[in-house]
């Protein structure tokens, strides 16, 4: 199993070549698959989720999900 | 209860109307409503166009949450919010808040907070086309009180 | 700036978008709307009808004071009221109040305070039909915040 | 010269035949105005105006005035 990565916004403009897909069997939270998904520091600021839920970095994630990162919000 | 995302442009008044021809008459007497519409000017530079990127499935199980927290606060009869996302143009909607309720207060405090939450937990971006040709991200809110 | 009083029926959404064609697209980035309608409902008893008794020139005078005074606190571009009197059925519209500004917050504040400034300063008296046919005035309103 | 007065809502329909001039040389405030204009007291919460402005029933009034009690204000 897998863990499907998304990135939004300028972070996806921003990251290089990050990966789609990370193993979920070495991830344990959310920093995790940012570290395996990039060469990259997570910037400060970044917003995650988990199956479309808001999340923090520390949260856990399991085989399966989907985890997405993106900058602050700026609708409406 | 409804949550609608446009990709082309939208008339706020006409979508307003038709959400409120699924009510009864004389049953609400307040309606409260917002639109957020596209500046020609922002942060004092000229603006031409933008881009509103979102994360499809996300902002809708958001905005409907939103809604859904709206209902436990207040008594309202119903709310709509429509946002617009893709290429859109100086004056065009990009977003539209309404809520009907008995009274005034419920409308005005539930159609404020349907604006407040979405702009910090509807994941949506703006990206600004400058009169020369550049481009940025809009990088964080005007405050809302 | 405009204020209306209107001894017939009136549409909303119409008089606020003819309002609005005067403003320049894009100037513009918020837009609070409240619209009061009759509730065929009122502290428990079944409405009919409804006459809205005013003080012709006091009222069109204050109601122009109070979008002075919202223009005085808040950087609005533009605002309009609209009053209804005479006699209405359940579900016609009341009132209108509608706010023009750069941002939300002043939109939504500004939107408000006419309408709660109209309530206590505008010299409009409502007086009930019942289903049974009598009369009554209403002598209070409902709490606004 | 006389003060017109006009009394709007509830007020016009529960007082009796109250006159809509009084003699201006026989008011100083609001309050001579309603008892010049009317055989009964001034019910409690009642409000009133001089020519089209807001005023307390101690507000001294003249001549040529327009003067208007009315109840509690229930538009919007």
């Amino acid at each position: 199993m897998t863990i499907r990565v998304k990135f939004f916004a300028s972070l996806r403009e921003q990251i290089i070549n990050p990966s789609t897909e990370v193993d979920g069997s070495q991830a344990k939270t959310i920093s995790d698959v940012w570290a395996l998904a990039t060469d990259e520091p997570m910037p400060a600021h970044v917003l995650c989720s988990v199956n479309l839920d808001h999340k923090d970095p520390g949260d856990p994630v399991a085989d399966g999900d989907e985890v997405a990162f993106f900058p602050p919000i700026t609708g409406g | 209860m409804a949550v609608l995302i446009k990709s082309e442009t939208f008339n706020p008044a006409s979508l307003q109307a038709a959400h409120e021809s699924s009510l009864n008459t004389g049953s609400f007497g307040a309606t409260a409503t917002f639109i957020g519409s596209m500046r020609n000017v922002n942060e004092g530079d000229d603006v031409i166009g933008m881009m509103l990127e979102h994360y499809p499935g996300m902002t809708e199980k958001e905005l409907e949450a939103i809604i859904e927290d709206a209902r436990s606060q207040w008594p309202i009869d119903d709310a709509l919010i429509v946002h617009r996302v893709g290429d859109i143009k100086p004056g065009e909607p990009i977003v539209l808040t309404a809520v009907w309720s008995a009274h005034r207060a419920a409308a005005f405090d539930a159609c404020r907070f349907l604006m407040e939450a979405l702009k910090s937990r509807a994941p949506f971006w703006k990206k600004e086309t400058l009169k020369d040709g550049t481009h940025r991200w809009v990088e964080r809110n005007t405050p809302g009180y």
